[in-house]
């Protein structure tokens, strides 16, 4: 079983929370770019197909930058 | 014409603010918007579900419903909580109006919604809950 | 203790696949997991909800729940539809088993489901649909 699992993923033990704040970070500077480079706003897939990321993972990453009590931030009960 | 649907409940626990304001841009990410138009669509959820954490429930434990529909470019959110409701809706939406103003609420929560969507409906009766229904068209590029 | 939970409905096409699995995702992120974790929970959903279009449905068009709950440190997931339904449950879930070999599937749906997380349950009634009962205990660090 374990053969399935290393076949079918190749990241490990990251944590979320870090590893969005970083996705949101390339998501800020592509959007930036892009949208210089079109001379108008950029689209959630525009941005993906530039980091070749999914569209989810632009969804998923896109407050976690700004907003305090964010879902991502470590929520402990 | 494109079209698709989804429904989501969940109880009004504040974490789950920002939780439904994923689900629903993750849902409306299939219109292909531009960040910016999701961000609107994050923040008229988010201030949706916040009133009816905090106004419908006063915090106690509900039930916070979700219904979202894409028609070709159109985007549909229905927030339904079964708290408390709202005597005077027109008052309500008033900039401004807040009926707690101890929690240094703004009383902006209606306007943001109106000004970030294009259009905002409120159904609600007291004691049996309120319905807010927006709706956004997205640009296509 | 820690709970929450949340349940979602949503017809069977295959744009709803990827929704369904960042939904699921953003859901157990409450719970602090790793990139791993959670890419383990994203592919165990995925083949759920896949089996229910393509098999439960197979492509016509009907309504999937998830049910989710989290309890303490563990994570259950619920997917169900009111599809087709699989006669021997037993024989379904053997590594490599499929009834359409037609689609180039790989039979291994289940079984990346039981390698993927803790218990893997199903209940299967021909005709009446499919529900399948996953749970996922997160480390924590
Ligand atoms: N879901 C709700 N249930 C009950 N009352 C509500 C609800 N949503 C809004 N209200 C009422 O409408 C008022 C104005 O809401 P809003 O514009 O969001 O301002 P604020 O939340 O800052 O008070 C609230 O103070 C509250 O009295
Ligand atoms: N939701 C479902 N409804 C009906 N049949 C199903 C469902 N899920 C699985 N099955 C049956 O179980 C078999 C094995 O499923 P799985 O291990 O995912 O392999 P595959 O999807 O590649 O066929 C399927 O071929 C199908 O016959
Ligand atoms: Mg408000
Ligand atoms: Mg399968």
């Amino acid at each position: 079983m374990g053969e399935i699992k290393r076949f079918i993923r190749d990241d490990g033990i990251i944590k979320v929370s870090r590893n969005v704040k970083e996705t949101a970070k390339k998501v800020k500077h592509a959007k930036e770019k892009l949208s210089k480079q079109y001379g108008r706003e950029v689209t959630v897939e525009e941005i993906a197909n530039e980091l070749c990321i999914t569209s989810e993972d632009v969804v998923m990453s896109l407050d976690s930058l700004n907003a305090p009590e964010y879902l991502y931030e470590t929520i402990h009960q | 014409m494109f079209k698709n649907e989804m429904k989501i409940e969940f109880p009004s626990k504040s974490q789950n603010e920002a939780f439904a304001r994923v689900v629903v841009a993750a849902f409306a990410s299939q219109l292909d918007p531009t960040i910016e138009e999701l961000s609107d669509v994050k923040t008229a959820v988010s201030e949706a579900v916040t009133n009816a954490i905090i106004h419908g429930y006063e915090n106690s434990s509900g039930k916070i419903e979700i219904e979202c529909k894409i028609e070709g470019r159109t985007l549909t959110v229905i927030v339904t909580d079964y708290g408390k409701g709202i005597e005077d809706v027109e008052l309500a939406k008033q900039p401004l109006y807040t009926s707690r103003p101890e929690l240094e609420r703004s009383g902006m929560g209606f306007t943001v919604m109106e000004t970030f969507m294009d259009s905002l409906e409120v159904e609600s009766e007291p004691l049996k809950g309120t319905r807010v229904k927006m709706t956004k068209e997205f640009k296509s590029f």
